[in-house]
C-alpha cells in the first residue's frame, strides 16, 4: 500500500518536471485572435455594443466575456463570420429598434446648423467638418452611420437617411422563386406597364 | 416593384420527373426477367415498396409543411422504392417492406431536406438497416430460380398469402421453396474451407453459364437497361464503367493465381445485384460526386469494396455496403477533384 | 507557336451548347433606317468606366454629332448628339438596365433638319490606292477613335482608345476580329457584314495599324455562309490595299457553330487554342479581340470623321409583324422603333434586350437605345420558356457538363445558396462568363446564372465594406492619438503654469521675508487667502476709476456721451 | 509482419473506435462543425493518442506490475494522459494559436476521453506487447481521425441543407453518425476472413 502511494507521488513529481520544462520550452506571447475579430468588426464605432468601440468589444470577444451578437451595425454577416472564426453556435441578432434595411449616412441640414462643434467632438472617425461658428457638413464617403452625432447636437439639424442606390451600386436579388416559398403573383417578365397598356389600349 | 428574371430566357422541355421516368422505364426488362426467375414475390415487393414509400413521402412532407403534389410527382420516392424492392429477397414479409420503405424515405432522404440533401443512398441505407437488423429474413427467404427445376415455384395467390399472412400450402414446408444465393454459397463455403469452386460447380446448383444461376439473366437484363440509360444520357459512363472494371481487376488478380478459392471475374459480375447496383444504384446523381475524376474514384472504391467484403467480409452481396462507405467519402471527393478551370496554370499547355 | 499564314487546324472548347439559332426571321433584307425621333435621351454613361460629363446647357441648340458629353479620367468615353435640334433637359430617366433604375441623361428635341455638325475624317474617301493611310499615325487614328466615343459593340462596352492604347504599348502579333454573333436571334453583324464589308475591311486595316499585329483572324460561325461569302470577296476587292499595308493577308475562318462560340475567351480557344490567364487579358497572350461592328464605327470615324452615333439594331421575335434589321439614333425611344417596325401588342409575352441567353428583360419599352442595344427581342406566347419553379439540386452534374470554362455550377450553387463566400472563390466563381449555359441545361430550373451573379456582387459589397472598416478604423486610430496628444499638451501646459505659480510665489514670499523678518515663516493658508482678495479688490478699484476718460471733452463729444448714456439706459 | 499489419486493418476498419466500439464520443460530435477544426482535431487525437498508448504501456510494464500494485492502474494511466495532454496543449498553442483558439475548450477534454483511455485499457487488457500496443494506438486514432474528417466534411455540407427545423445542428449529426456506424457494419468478420 505504501509504496502504491510513494510511486504515484515520484511519478506526478516526474511529470510535473517534465511539464514546468515544457512550458518554457513552448513560451507563448500575446494572442493574435483579437486582432483577427477586430478585422471582422465594421469599424463603426459606434459603442451599440456597450463597449467603447470595436477594439474593446474584440478583446472581450476574445476573452470569452461577450457574445458574438453585440453589433447591429453589422448585422448577420458579422454575427456569422464570427461564428466561423470561433467556431461557435450562430446567435440570432437582438433586433430591439427597427432595423434601417441598406446603410445609412448622417446629413446635416444647413439651415439649422449653429456651428457649435458639439457633433465634431462626438463624431468616432471625424467625419464632420467645420469650425466654431462656421457651417458643418458631413464627408458623406467617411461616415460610417453609428448616429453618435445626432444626440449631441442642440439643434436637432442632423439626419440619418439612406443611401439613395444608382444603376452601379444596384445588385441581382438573390433568386426566391422555388417549389418551397413561391412569391405571390408572376415573377417573370411580362412587362405589366405594356400589357396592361396593350390589353385594354 | 418590377421584379426580373434573369437571363437566359431558352429552356428545352426537362424536368427532374421526366429524367427519373427514364429511368425506371430502363428498369422495366430487370424487372421481368427478375419475375420470370425468381417467382411473383418480386413484383408483391414492388408493389408493397410503391405504396408505402409514397405514402410516407406525403406524410413528411405535409408535416414538413412542403408542396405534397409538386414533390410526389418528381418520382424520386417512386424510384427508390423500386430499387429497394429489387434488393429485397423475393418472400419478404410485408411487414419488411414496410420499415424498409420507412428508413430509407423517412430517415435516409425527408430528415435531410428531401431530394438532392441526403448524403447516404436511401435504398441502400434502408436494406442495410434491414440486412443488420432482421439477417434470418433477409439471408433464408431467396426463391430457387425456376430454370432449376426441383423446387416448387409458388404461385401469386400462394406468395401473397405467404408475404402478408405467413402461410405456406400445406404440401410445402419453407425449405422447399427457399433457396441458398449463389453468393452466399460460395462465401459460405469458401471461407470455411469446406468445399472449392469446382466442387460446388459439379453439385450444378450454384453456377450457371457465366454467373450464379438464374441472377446472370437478371444481371443481364440489368445491363441492358444500363446501356439504354447511357445512350439516353441521362447517366454518364464514369461511375459504372470504373466500378465494373474494378471489380473485375481484382476478381481477375486473386483468382488467377488462387483458381480453386476464387469465383471467376464473369461470376462476380452477373451474380447479385451487381449490375442493379452498377447502374441505378451507384449512379444515383443526389448521393454519388459530380466531378468526372471524382466519380471515377467513387466507382473504383465501391468495386474494391464490394470484392473485398464478398471475399473476406461477412455479408454475401456487399452492394449496399460499398455503396454507403462511398457515399461518405463523397464531400471530400467533391472537393479535391475539381477539374482545371480554364485560364488557370496555363503555362505548360499553352499550343 | 505563332499562328502560319493559314489556320493549320481548329481547337473546340468544352461544354457549350447546340442551339436553334432562329436568325432567319431577320437577317434577309436590306438595313431599313429609322425615322429621325420627335425626342432624344442619350444617357451620359453608356461605357464601362466613368460616365461622361455633359458639356452643353439647357437651351443649346446642337447640330448631329456635335459633343454634349466629354470623358472623364482614364476609362471613359464621349458622348455626342445623334441629332440636330435643342436640348431641353439635363436630368434622370429610365434607361435600359435590369434594375429599372434612372440614370443621367442628355434630353434633346428634334428640329428634323438632321443637319451634321463640322466632321473632319483624317483621310479623304476618294483614295483608290489608299496610299495616304501610310501618312497616318497610330497616335492619330487612336485619338479619333477616342474622340468619337467608340467603345466595344459586342457587349463589353470597354473603351475602345484606351484598349487600342494598351495592346499598342504591348506586343500583341494577333488581332481576332469576332463575327461568331452566336446569340440566337441576333442578326445585326450579319447584316453589317452583307451590306457594308468595305467599311468592315478599311476598318480592319486602321485597327491593325494602331496595334501593329502580324496575323489578322476574322472568326465567323459556319451558319453565316452569304455573310461570309461578301466577306471574302471585299478582302479580294481590296487585295492591293492590304498587301500594301501588311504582309499577311486578312484571314476568315468559319468556326463550328455552338453557343457561346463568340466569346471572347472561347473565340480565342476555337481559333489558337491558347487560353487567356485567369483574371488576366488576351493581351497577356499577345491577342488583341475586337468586335466587327467597332471595327466598322472606327471607320466612320476616320473616313467619314463621323462619331458613334447611330447602331444598327436587330428587331426581331414572334411578336414582330416584319422582323428586320435597322439603323436607329442612340437615344431613340424604343417604342418609336417597335412601331415602326410594327408589333401585334395582343401577343407580347416578353421585351427582351439583347439575346434570349444573355440579355435582360426591359423594365419598360419607353426607354432609349444606347450604344449597347444589338437586338430588340419582343416574344410571343411559348417562344421564349418560362420555366415552372425551381426544385432542388439533384447534382446530376449536367451544368458542369455544358459549362464551356469547365467550372462546377451545382457546388458554386450550393455555397451561393449558403452564403459561403470563401467557399465559392475556392470554386473560382470570378471565372464564371454568365453565358447562361447551365441555366439552360438544369433539369430543375434553378436560375443558377442569377445566383452567380448575386454571389459575385455580394463578394464585391463585402470587399467594398472592408475597405470602409478598416478606412474607419485608421481613423478611429489617428483621432485617439491625436485627442491623446491634446489632453497631454494640456497636462504639459497645466504643469509648466503651476511650476511658473510656484516659483512667483516663492520669490515673493522669500522677498516679504527679507523685508520684515519676524513675520512668522508659514503664513497660514488662511493669510494667503485674505491677501489675494485684498489685491484683487485693489486692482479692481483702479480700474473702475478710469474706465471713463471723459475729462476734457469738447461741447460736441459731451453731448454725444449724453446721447449715448440716455440709450444704454433706455435699453 | 502480416499479423501486424491484420492488426492495423481490425483496428482502423473492422473495430472502428468510434463507429464500432463508441469510443471518443463528444470530440467527434463536439468539434465537427467544420472541416479545417475537424482536421486540426483528430491530428491532436492522434498525437496524444499514440504517445499515452506507447507512455501507458511503459508506466505499466515497469512500475506498476513490478511494485505489483495493478489496482492503481486506472489512476495512473489518467495521470500519463494528463500530462500527455498539457505536453500536446502547449505545443498546439505553440504551432497554430488559431487551432488552439479554436480547439480551446476540446484539448483538456481529450483528458477524459474514453478513447485515450480506452485505448490504454485494452492495451493491458489484451496483452499487446510494446510494439502491438503503439500499433494498436496508432490504429485507433487513424480510424478515430478518418471517420471525424468524413463527418466533418459530411456536416459542413448539411450545414445549408434544407434540415426540418427540429432536426438542425446535433440531431441530424447522430442520425448521420448513427447511419455511417451502420455502413461500417459491413467490414464485420474482415479480420477472421482475412486469417
Amino acid at each position: 500500500m505504501l509504496w502504491g502511494i510513494l510511486a504515484i507521488i515520484a511519478l506526478a513529481a516526474l511529470f510535473g518536471l517534465l511539464l514546468g520544462l515544457a512550458s518554457v520550452v513552448f513560451k507563448v506571447e500575446s494572442s493574435p485572435v483579437v486582432d483577427q475579430i477586430d478585422a471582422l468588426l465594421p469599424q463603426t464605432q459606434c459603442g451599440q455594443c456597450s463597449y467603447a468601440g470595436c477594439r474593446p468589444y474584440a478583446e472581450a470577444i476574445a476573452a470569452g466575456e461577450a457574445p458574438i451578437n453585440l453589433c447591429p451595425p453589422g448585422g448577420e454577416n458579422t454575427v456569422q463570420a464570427l461564428a466561423d472564426l470561433l467556431d461557435v453556435e450562430v446567435l440570432p441578432l437582438e433586433e430591439e429598434e427597427e432595423a434601417h434595411e441598406g446603410p445609412i449616412v448622417a446629413v446635416i441640414i444647413e439651415e439649422l446648423c449653429i456651428g457649435c462643434t458639439l457633433c465634431i467632438q462626438a463624431c468616432p472617425v471625424d467625419a464632420i467638418i467645420g469650425a466654431a461658428k462656421q457651417m458643418h457638413t458631413v464627408i458623406e464617403s467617411e461616415c460610417t452611420g453609428c448616429e453618435l452625432c445626432v444626440p449631441p447636437c442642440p439643434v436637432d439639424c442632423i439626419e440619418m437617411v439612406p443611401v439613395k442606390q444608382t444603376i452601379t451600386t444596384w445588385h441581382w436579388p438573390e433568386p426566391q422563386y422555388d417549389v418551397n416559398h413561391t412569391p405571390a403573383g408572376n415573377i417573370f417578365t411580362t412587362i405589366d406597364q405594356v400589357l396592361a397598356e396593350n390589353a385594354h389600349p | 416593384m418590377f421584379v426580373a428574371q434573369s437571363s437566359p430566357f431558352l429552356k428545352p422541355e426537362l424536368s427532374v420527373s421526366k429524367m427519373m421516368l427514364v429511368v425506371l422505364l430502363a428498369l422495366i426488362p430487370g424487372i421481368i426477367t427478375s419475375v420470370w426467375v425468381f417467382g411473383f414475390g418480386v413484383l408483391v415487393n414492388i408493389v408493397l415498396a410503391i405504396t408505402f414509400s409514397l405514402l410516407f413521402e406525403a406524410v413528411m412532407l405535409y408535416l414538413r409543411k412542403r408542396p405534397v403534389k409538386v414533390y410526389l410527382r418528381d418520382n424520386s420516392a417512386f424510384l427508390t422504392a423500386v430499387l429497394l424492392a429489387l434488393a429485397l429477397p423475393p418472400l419478404a414479409p410485408w411487414w419488411l417492406t414496410l420499415v424498409g420503405s420507412f428508413f430509407a424515405i423517412v430517415i435516409a432522404k425527408q430528415l435531410y431536406g428531401g431530394l438532392g440533401y441526403n448524403p447516404f443512398n436511401p435504398a441502400m441505407a434502408a436494406y442495410a438497416i434491414l440486412l443488420v437488423s432482421f439477417p434470418a429474413e433477409m439471408t433464408t427467404l431467396w426463391t430457387a430460380p425456376v430454370m432449376l427445376g426441383g423446387h416448387e415455384s409458388l404461385s401469386l395467390l400462394q406468395t401473397l398469402n405467404y408475404q402478408l399472412f405467413n402461410q405456406l400450402p400445406e404440401a410445402l414446408t419453407l425449405d422447399a421453396v427457399s433457396y441458398a444465393t449463389p453468393l452466399d454459397v460460395v462465401r459460405t463455403s469458401v471461407i470455411n474451407g469446406l468445399a472449392s469452386i469446382s466442387e460446388i460447380r459439379s453439385t450444378g446448383h450454384t453456377f450457371g453459364m457465366f454467373g450464379g444461376i438464374g441472377t446472370e439473366w437478371v444481371n443481364l437484363a440489368f445491363l441492358a437497361g444500363g446501356l439504354f440509360l447511357l445512350k439516353k444520357g441521362i447517366i454518364q459512363w464514369y461511375i459504372p464503367v470504373s466500378m465494373l472494371a474494378t471489380l473485375g481487376f481484382f476478381s481477375l488478380l486473386f483468382g488467377s493465381f488462387e483458381l480453386d478459392s476464387n469465383p471467376s471475374p464473369l461470376f462476380h459480375l452477373f451474380s447479385g445485384a451487381t449490375m442493379l447496383g452498377a447502374f441505378f444504384i451507384a449512379t444515383d446523381p443526389v448521393t454519388a460526386a459530380t466531378t468526372p475524376k471524382g466519380r471515377i474514384i467513387y466507382g473504383a472504391g465501391i468495386g474494391l469494396l464490394i470484392y473485398i467484403i464478398r471475399t473476406w467480409g461477412g455479408y454475401p452481396d456487399a452492394i449496399a455496403f460499398s455503396v454507403l462507405i462511398m457515399n461518405m467519402c463523397v464531400p471530400l471527393l467533391d472537393y479535391y477533384t475539381r477539374p482545371r478551370v480554364y485560364g488557370h496554370n496555363v503555362d505548360e499547355e499553352q499550343p | 507557336m505563332s499562328i502560319s499564314t493559314h489556320i493549320q487546324r481548329l481547337w473546340s472548347f468544352p461544354g457549350g451548347l447546340k442551339l436553334d439559332g432562329r436568325k432567319q426571321l431577320s437577317n434577309e433584307g436590306p438595313i431599313e433606317s429609322a425615322e429621325i425621333p420627335h425626342l432624344l435621351e442619350i444617357p451620359l454613361s453608356q461605357h464601362i468606366g466613368h460616365p461622361a460629363e455633359a458639356v452643353v446647357k439647357v437651351g443649346d441648340t446642337i447640330k448631329k454629332g456635335q459633343l454634349i458629353g466629354h470623358a472623364q479620367g482614364a476609362v471613359s468615353a464621349p458622348v455626342h448628339a445623334s441629332s440636330s435640334g435643342t436640348v431641353t433637359a439635363i436630368e434622370e430617366r429610365l434607361v435600359p438596365h435590369p434594375s429599372g433604375l434612372p440614370a443621367l441623361c442628355v434630353i434633346i428635341e428634334t428640329d428634323g433638319y438632321d443637319r451634321w455638325d463640322s466632321c473632319t475624317p483624317l483621310i479623304s474617301m476618294d483614295d483608290p490606292q489608299h496610299k495616304n493611310l501610310h501618312a497616318l499615325s497610330a497616335e492619330q487614328i487612336t485619338d479619333k477613335v477616342a474622340e468619337a466615343g467608340i467603345v466595344g459593340l459586342g457587349g463589353a462596352l470597354y473603351p475602345s482608345a484606351a484598349k487600342l492604347e494598351t495592346a499598342r504599348k504591348k506586343a500583341t502579333d494577333t488581332l481576332i476580329i469576332n463575327a461568331a454573333e452566336c446569340e440566337p436571334y441576333i442578326t445585326c453583324d450579319d447584316a453589317l457584314m452583307r451590306n457594308r464589308p468595305e467599311e468592315i475591311i478599311l476598318g480592319i486595316l486602321l485597327i491593325k495599324k494602331i496595334v501593329g499585329a502580324r496575323y489578322c483572324l476574322i472568326g465567323i460561325e459556319d451558319n453565316k455562309p452569304e455573310a461570309f461569302k461578301a466577306l471574302s470577296d471585299a478582302i479580294t476587292g481590296y487585295e492591293r490595299a492590304i498587301h500594301e499595308h501588311c504582309e499577311q493577308t486578312i484571314e476568315i475562318i468559319q468556326v463550328p457553330t455552338r453557343y457561346p462560340a463568340g466569346g471572347e475567351k472561347q473565340l480565342i480557344q476555337v481559333l489558337t487554342g491558347k487560353e487567356v490567364p485567369t483574371q488576366g487579358l488576351p493581351m497577356d497572350i499577345g491577342i488583341i479581340c475586337h468586335n466587327i461592328t467597332t471595327a466598322a464605327t472606327v471607320y466612320q470615324a476616320v473616313y467619314r470623321g463621323e462619331p458613334l452615333v447611330s447602331r444598327i439594331v436587330t428587331i426581331t421575335g414572334g411578336a414582330i409583324k416584319k422582323p428586320q434589321n435597322m439603323e436607329v439614333a442612340i437615344g431613340t425611344s424604343i417604342r418609336e422603333i417597335l412601331d415602326q417596325a410594327g408589333w401585334d401588342k395582343s401577343r407580347v409575352d416578353k421585351i427582351i434586350m439583347g439575346g434570349p441567353m444573355m440579355g435582360f428583360a426591359l423594365p419598360s419599352i419607353d426607354v432609349p437605345v444606347t450604344k449597347a442595344t444589338n437586338c430588340i427581342l419582343v416574344s410571343e406566347p411559348g417562344e421564349l420558356a418560362t420555366p415552372p419553379p425551381a426544385m432542388p439540386c439533384i447534382r446530376c452534374s449536367r451544368c458542369a457538363d455544358s459549362c464551356p470554362m469547365s467550372l462546377l455550377p451545382q457546388q458554386m450553387y450550393w455555397y451561393a445558396k449558403a452564403r459561403d463566400l470563401e467557399k465559392i472563390q475556392d470554386y473560382n466563381i470570378f471565372d464564371c462568363i454568365e453565358c447562361g449555359c447551365c441555366s439552360y441545361v438544369c433539369p430543375s430550373n434553378i436560375p443558377l446564372v442569377q445566383y452567380f451573379r448575386y454571389a459575385k456582387n455580394e463578394i464585391w459589397d463585402d470587399e467594398r465594406e472592408r475597405n470602409k472598416a478598416n478606412l474607419a478604423r485608421e481613423r478611429h486610430e489617428f483621432r485617439q492619438e491625436r485627442l491623446e496628444k491634446m489632453k497631454k499638451a494640456r497636462e504639459e501646459a497645466a504643469r509648466l503654469r503651476k511650476e511658473k505659480l510656484a516659483k512667483k510665489k516663492a520669490e515673493e514670499k522669500q522677498k516679504a521675508a527679507g523685508g520684515d523678518g519676524e513675520k512668522l515663516p508659514a503664513s497660514s493658508h488662511a493669510d494667503l487667502i485674505q491677501e489675494a482678495i485684498a489685491r484683487s479688490k485693489a486692482k479692481k478699484a483702479q480700474q473702475q476709476a478710469q474706465k471713463r476718460n471723459t475729462e476734457n471733452l469738447t461741447e460736441a463729444q459731451q453731448k454725444q456721451v449724453d446721447e449715448a448714456e440716455r440709450r444704454r439706459k433706455k435699453r | 509482419m502480416s499479423e501486424y499489419f491484420l492488426l492495423l486493418i481490425s483496428t482502423i476498419f473492422v473495430n472502428n473506435f468510434v463507429l464500432v466500439k463508441f469510443l471518443g464520443l463528444c470530440p467527434f460530435m463536439g468539434s465537427s462543425r467544420k472541416l479545417e477544426v475537424a482536421a486540426g482535431m483528430a491530428l491532436a487525437t492522434t498525437f496524444v493518442l499514440t504517445l499515452s498508448s506507447a507512455s501507458s504501456y511503459l508506466v505499466n510494464q515497469y512500475i506498476l506490475i513490478p511494485l505489483d500494485i495493478e489496482y492503481l492502474r486506472t489512476i495512473t494511466f489518467i495521470l500519463v494522459i494528463a500530462a500527455v495532454v498539457n505536453f500536446t496543449e502547449m505545443v498546439v498553442h505553440k504551432t497554430s494559436p488559431m487551432l488552439y483558439q479554436v480547439l480551446g475548450m476540446f484539448l483538456p477534454l481529450i483528458t477524459t476521453n474514453c478513447a485515450v483511455l480506452g485505448v490504454a485499457l485494452l492495451n493491458v487488457q489484451t496483452g499487446y506487447n510494446f510494439f502491438e500496443s503503439i500499433i494498436f494506438g496508432f490504429g485507433a486514432a487513424v480510424g478515430f481521425s478518418m471517420v471525424m474528417v468524413l463527418f466533418a466534411s459530411i456536416r459542413e455540407r448539411l450545414a445549408s441543407a434544407d434540415v426540418p427545423e427540429i432536426f438542425q445542428g446535433a440531431p441530424i449529426g447522430l442520425i448521420t453518425a448513427g447511419l455511417m456506424s451502420i455502413a461500417f457494419l459491413g467490414f464485420t468478420g474482415l479480420d477472421k476472413g482475412l486469417h
